[in-house]
């Protein structure tokens, strides 16, 4: 299936700034892996330290997280605290 | 290390003079910690506090006698000091928590020679004498002479102060001290100014000593200070040149607790609030009968 | 090297113990005695959790001779409740949350109780100034002066009724 | 209490519960790491180099280990060795220096002895051989051309064109939005201005302690406090290239961390001490070694410029941050990116972030690490749009706040928020009119942070009288347990004095992450609602079999299993005829045995949706024009919570993170000499405030749920510290006319602007 993907200014460095793509998967992985094939290098940007939004939750550790139809996937820097 | 806990001043002579590696012992809230860190132990701890002289706090009709190391709890809570010497015992009370007030002590503030130390310009301010003992007998100087450095003091090998002597300050006189720390308490003085001022009928000043702590390697006099001060009521201009003459008078350096140009300016603020404080307290109508009431 | 022999009196009960020369009462009491409730939060006598209260007077531990103790009397925390039955300041501390972590708590009990035995009814300043020698990096101290000001009170209306 | 939408009615969360750990914690009978002896312990103390920057030459151990009472001796050499692409190089190289050393006082070497002054006394006789290198030890010295690099590996991550020589910058993160240039050309106002900050330690009252015992079976087990205990244990297994479940960690009562305790410094030191020696091996942190040796926050250079329309509208803002980690690479500038302009909406931004290295302790997380200072710069720069513009401070950020649905600076739409609650809260505190003396002053402030999930495990486990054991993975900072007993009380419906809560060990209870980011009653709070509802499941299912009907006709009420079928079905005979319609917990636990064994559940989940927490601030401070001195006599803070668990102890987390911020404004700092060695490792000269500096703490809890979490909660242990700063400086401004770039606020620094009439260090 098809989402909607908006990613955080500093990782838009393989999409030449590119902020809204779309890709496909059923995964949060899944769709990591197509968006690599449309922007080469993007795999690796998104793989570490990174974290998604989705349908307004903070999701950390996103690679299974599964995918449902009409979702938009937002891609942020992963947080810390103390 | 041994520990020793002598019960006369005679004893603790002794003990001090028989070992060179002998330590005098009475608050310790230095000595403690550098020995816990690894620092060469002395052979022997001499423990003053169990020496009734070095702890006893006695007045008379002319004068007070203070032990070197009555704990300054126990000068905050006498009655006569707090009357007598208002500043003095604000002094005492500004060093550490109420744990350490139990345990510093004049005599201690004054023998480790802290340039910052609090009681000092009180006690220079008021013309404190110290009884000093030693092998070579006991003898007495003006508490000004003890620290001549920081960390440095006139007192031989095997000397030690056993108390200090304050006569009773004149009718209309009035001692104050105020110092600087970041907090409000637990602190270091980043400057400490002293007042006492002894004023005539009509509210001029007749004497003044004013000292200053922190802003030198040791107590600093400011007599310019006081001479401004001396044949004048308290005012405005008056206290310009006061404030003026202590900020010139110090001397500090910059170090982590402050600069020269903020301990030079301050110095002037603390010397002419403290000269305020004393003048009011002076001039306290139960003030005229010189510090009895 | 030889080690000196102290008995004094803990918590109301004899006690005998050896320690090294230079040994502070706080090492003694934790190491020596086993009573771990005074804490050494900096061993320089700034921060408070090590306060005892020996001869009357409330002092840090961490800045005393072991070896000083012969024959005194001394009290630490663990000697605050009277069997079950808590003192006020410690029952108040829990009803008023004064504690998060509670590494500092059994040091700002001490000097709570000392500055009461001094001071049956301080106003919010005298408590400040009163516990200014303790350090507490959780609560703010809000919570520490209201539970001292709600045992004070307790004290004084004697529904607090201790020791 | 601000609650802004209707409140699910519940029975015991939102009480104010007596801790269950307090009564051990009142008698001086809770045990904290340093309380802990094993017989047959050793003592241990680190050796730890006196020079800022240096390489090793050599290390000899011989005249130590001669030494009597000596029983082990380790270097950098008896750790196998690491590799700088190693996710946790940096960590093990700070725990014990292997050729280089990057600042005074990391570990070098480790003595075990008999007694403490055995090893203190052999720990002198180590003899270190350095090549002392220049050491570099501000933002600006690390940023210079020529400037010495610390570490031949590092490349600057996020650099564009990719890093070809390695620099003391560690990574560069940027963000933007909209159009920068346009959006400055549309404003009719704009300020920027330049702040700098030093670094300041967590300051927890506690020193880091451990024992360690290490068996001949090679199995290894460790009593220490920490903020996770499952990352003791990887992290120890990292360094010493162990399999993980050779070392069991036991977590100690912690006191306090406040970020500090997320990382380790002594444990694989005490586990290869103890190894060798074949003792138990006890270390103790001195508070020397603690301000030293462990992680302070960063330091910080931070340009912040902000545009806004006459009408306040803010429409462009531009933020250039530096922040310094100390010897290692760390997050601070890229959380900052994150933080620096999230509270408000700003059409068009950039940001550039730079981590860098110097040659000072490895930084830690402390609280909401990087936002108080991005706060301080934002927050001040607003307070003087607002001033310029003559529009109130609050209007000024009520106009601009975010709300649900905003845009986050990453780009994603915000969920629910309480921001604009909070500020309503301070707008209608009585204290936000109230009049003010001569030489006193009022700022305002507003702080966010994000908050985190993580993984968490808990485990209930019912007893045989009825009640209820509550175990998790997350150390208790402050009072988690009787949030975790509350949420399960109201879960299994059991008075929340029947439920124990306790801190398993990582044999005991399911992977638990570090207790930080605010996550402990957000997302193990959710492992313990998860595992009663599935305990809650098996008690139905026992209750069913006792009144022998369908499960399907029981429902869970108020701590009973209650019958709602139709009455035909539960006419069985050999049932328990009294308990027809309704069953107790405890009656249901008594008959376990017979009903299918002992009654446990867990809950174990990777927790998302934490939700960002606002606060905000009004604090009025006193200046003393003679001297400089700032003393703060009024403080109200008001924060959104979510749901507050336990109100006295999220009070308690707001009142503390004030009191730090307070410090950090206008007193902490770690001061050094020219060659690198701290001057202030103890508490006379690094002053956190004592009770004295501070006046009662106003906790105004706002209650705006989040909408992730099954009662609602936000974490509440970081947020309060992130306006503190900025209130002061806006206060300092308010009473002076003066405002201050540079902290500390201290009386120098406060006096000198005062001096200079208003301006100051840099420009006004």
């Amino acid at each position: 299936m098809t989402v909607r993907v908006h990613l955080s200014s500093n990782l838009r460095g393989p999409t030449d700034g590119i902020a809204d793509i779309k890709g496909s998967g059923t995964t949060v992985g899944a769709l990591i892996d197509d968006l690599d094939h449309q922007y080469p290098g993007l795999g690796d940007t998104l793989r570490s330290g990174v974290s998604v939004v989705i349908d307004g939750l903070l999701i950390a550790h996103p690679q299974y997280h599964q995918l449902n139809d009409g979702v938009q996937v937002f891609f942020v820097p992963q947080s810390a605290g103390g | 290390m041994r520990y020793a806990s002598p019960t006369t001043v005679a004893e603790a002579v002794d003990l001090l003079g028989s070992e060179p590696q002998a330590r005098v012992y009475a608050g310790a809230t230095d000595l403690i910690p550098q020995i816990r860190s690894g620092r060469p132990e002395p052979t022997v701890m001499v423990d003053l506090k169990h020496i009734a002289r070095l702890c006893a706090i006695a007045d008379s009709e002319t004068s007070f006698t203070v032990g070197a190391a009555a704990p300054t709890a126990d000068v905050c809570a006498h009655a006569g000091l707090v009357v007598a010497f208002p500043g003095l015992v604000e002094a005492s009370s500004l060093i550490g928590s109420d744990q350490i007030q139990n345990r510093s002590s004049w005599g201690g503030n004054l023998a480790n020679a802290s340039p910052a130390a609090d009681t000092p310009p009180s006690l220079v301010a008021n013309h404190a004498r110290v009884v000093i003992a030693g092998p070579g007998g006991e003898r007495t100087v003006g508490v000004e002479e003890v620290a001549i450095g920081p960390g440095q003091t006139s007192m031989s090998p095997g000397e030690f102060i056993v108390e200090f002597e304050l006569d009773r300050p004149p009718a209309r006189t009035a001692d104050a001290y105020l110092r600087m720390t970041p907090r409000t308490e637990m602190d270091i003085a980043v400057v400490g100014a002293a007042a006492r001022v002894t004023l005539d009928a009509e509210g001029r000043v007749t004497e003044a000593t004013i000292t200053l702590g922190a802003v030198a390697p040791t107590v600093v006099r400011a007599a310019d200070a006081e001479t401004a001060l001396v044949g004048n009521e308290p005012a405005d201009d008056v206290l310009d040149r006061v404030e003026a003459a202590a900020s010139a008078v110090a001397d500090p350096i910059d170090d982590k607790r402050g600069t020269v140009a903020y301990r030079r300016k301050v110095a002037g603020v603390l010397a002419r609030r403290a000269v305020v404080i004393a003048a009011q307290r002076a001039a306290e109508p139960q003030r005229g009968r010189g510090g009895q009431q | 090297m030889s080690r000196v022999h102290v008995t004094c009196t803990i918590n109301g009960d004899p006690v005998e113990f050896l320690c090294d020369g230079g040994q502070t009462l706080l090492d003694a009491l934790r190491d020596e005695v086993g009573l771990t409730g005074a804490k050494e939060g900096c061993g320089t006598g700034d921060c408070g959790t090590c306060s005892v209260v020996m001869d009357g007077r409330l002092l840090c531990s961490c800045l005393v001779l072991a070896a000083e103790a012969e024959g005194s009397i001394v009290s630490t925390v663990e000697g605050m409740a009277d069997g079950d039955d808590l003192h006020p300041l410690q029952q108040c501390f829990l009803e008023g949350a004064a504690l998060q972590c509670g590494i500092c708590t059994p040091g700002f009990l001490i000097a709570a109780k000392a500055l009461l035995d001094r001071n049956p009814d301080p106003t919010e300043t005298e408590v400040r100034y009163g516990l200014a020698g303790n350090l507490c990096r959780c609560t703010g101290y809000d919570k520490i002066v209201r539970s001292v000001m709600d045992a004070a009170k307790k004290i004084n209306a004697g529904t607090g009724d201790h020791h | 209490m601000t609650i802004t939408e209707p409140k699910p009615s519940y029975k015991y969360v939102g009480t104010r519960l007596v801790r269950p750990d307090g009564l051990e914690k009142v008698t001086g009978r809770a045990r904290f790491a340093a309380d802990l002896n094993i017989a047959g312990q050793l003592h241990a103390v680190v050796v730890r180099s006196p020079h800022a920057h240096a390489r090793i030459v050599s290390i000899d151990t011989s005249a130590a280990e001669a030494m009597p009472g000596v029983k082990s001796v380790i270097t950098g050499d008896d750790f196998p060795a690491v590799d700088s692409s190693h996710r946790q190089y940096d960590m093990c190289v700070n725990v014990i220096a292997r050729d280089k050393v990057f600042y005074e006082g990391h570990a070098v070497a480790a003595v075990a002895a008999a007694t403490l002054k055995q090893a203190q006394a052999a720990a002198a006789a180590v003899k270190v051989d350095y090549e002392v290198l220049p050491a570099v030890l501000t933002i600006d010295e690390a940023l210079a051309d020529n400037a010495p690099v610390l570490h031949s590996h590092m490349l600057t991550r996020g650099a564009e064109p990719p890093a070809e020589a390695a620099s003391n910058v560690a990574a560069v993160t940027r963000f933007s939005g909209g159009n920068i240039e346009a959006g400055f050309a549309e404003a009719d106002i704009v300020i920027e201005r330049e702040f700098s900050t030093k670094p300041v330690h967590q300051g927890y009252i506690e020193p880091h302690a451990c024992v360690a015992d290490t068996g001949q079976d090679g199995y290894a087990t460790i009593w220490c406090s920490s903020q996770g205990h499952f990352n003791v244990r990887s992290s120890t297994a990292t360094l010493l290239g162990w399999e993980t479940t050779r070392i069991k960690v036991m977590p100690a009562e912690i006191g306090g961390g406040f970020g500090g305790k997320t990382t380790i410094y002594l444990e694989p030191l005490a586990v290869a001490l103890s190894s060798q020696a074949g003792r138990p091996v006890k270390m103790v942190m001195t508070r020397s070694e603690v301000f030293r040796a462990t992680g302070p926050s960063p330091s910080t250079k931070i340009r912040v410029k902000l545009g806004a329309k006459k009408d306040g509208t803010l429409i462009a803002g531009d933020a250039y941050l530096v922040y310094s980690n100390g010897a290692y690479a760390g997050a601070g500038g890229m959380l900052g990116a994150m933080t620096v302009f999230e509270s408000y909406n700003i059409a068009n931004f950039g940001v550039e972030a730079l981590d860098v290295v110097m040659n000072t302790a490895r930084s830690a997380a402390y609280r909401a690490p990087a936002a108080p200072l991005t706060a301080f710069a934002t927050e001040t720069v607003l307070d003087e749009i607002a001033e310029k513009l003559g529009i109130e401070a609050m209007e000024l950020r009520l106009k601009n706040a975010v709300t649900e649905g905003d845009l986050s600076t990453m780009g994603f739409p915000l969920a629910r928020i309480g921001f604009v609650e909070c500020l309503e809260a301070i707008r209608s505190h009585p204290h936000f009119n109230a009049p003010l003396a001569p030489n006193q002053g009022r700022g305002l402030a507003a702080g966010y942070w994000f908050n985190i999930g993580e993984s968490s495990s808990a485990t209930v486990n019912l007893n045989e009288d009825g009640t209820a054991t509550v175990v998790t993975g997350s150390p208790d900072i402050g009072g988690s347990r009787a949030s975790m007993a509350l949420m399960a009380a109201e879960e299994l419906g059991i008075d929340p004095h029947d439920i124990r809560p306790v801190v398993g060990d990582t044999e005991a209870v399911g992977f638990t992450d570090v207790t930080e980011g605010s996550r402990a009653t957000f997302a193990t709070g959710m492992a313990v609602v998860q595992a009663c509802r599935n305990m809650v499941v098996e008690l139905r299912g026992r209750a069913a079999k006792m009144m022998e009907v369908e499960v399907d006709d029981i429902n869970w009420v108020d701590g009973h299993a209650v019958y709602v079928g139709n009455g035909d079905s539960a006419s069985g005979s050999s049932g328990d005829s009294a308990a027809k319609e309704s069953l107790s917990l405890a009656a249901i636990a008594r008959k376990a045995k017979r009903t299918g064994g002992p009654l446990t559940a867990t809950g174990s989940l990777e927790a998302h949706g934490a939700g960002p927490a606002f606060a905000v601030h009004l604090c009025d401070v006193e200046v003393d024009p003679g001297t400089g001195v700032v003393r703060i006599v009024r403080y109200t803070a008001a924060q959104d919570a979510g749901t507050a668990i336990h109100p006295s102890y999220v009070e308690g987390q707001i009142q503390g993170g004030v009191a730090q911020g307070v410090g950090w404004a206008l007193n902490e700092e770690y001061i050094y000499a020219p060659d690198g060695v701290m001057e202030n490792p103890g508490f006379l000269d690094y002053r956190v405030p004592v009770a004295s500096d501070l006046p009662m703490i106003d906790a105004v809890i706002v209650e705006v749920p989040n909408p992730a979490h099954p009662y609602g909660v936000r974490g509440v242990g970081e947020a309060g510290i992130v306006p503190p700063i900025p209130a002061v400086a806006n206060a300092i401004h308010s009473a002076t006319g003066c405002r201050i770039r540079d902290l500390p606020m201290s009386p120098v620094r406060v006096l000198e602007a005062i001096t200079a009439g208003g301006a100051s260090a840099n420009g006004s």
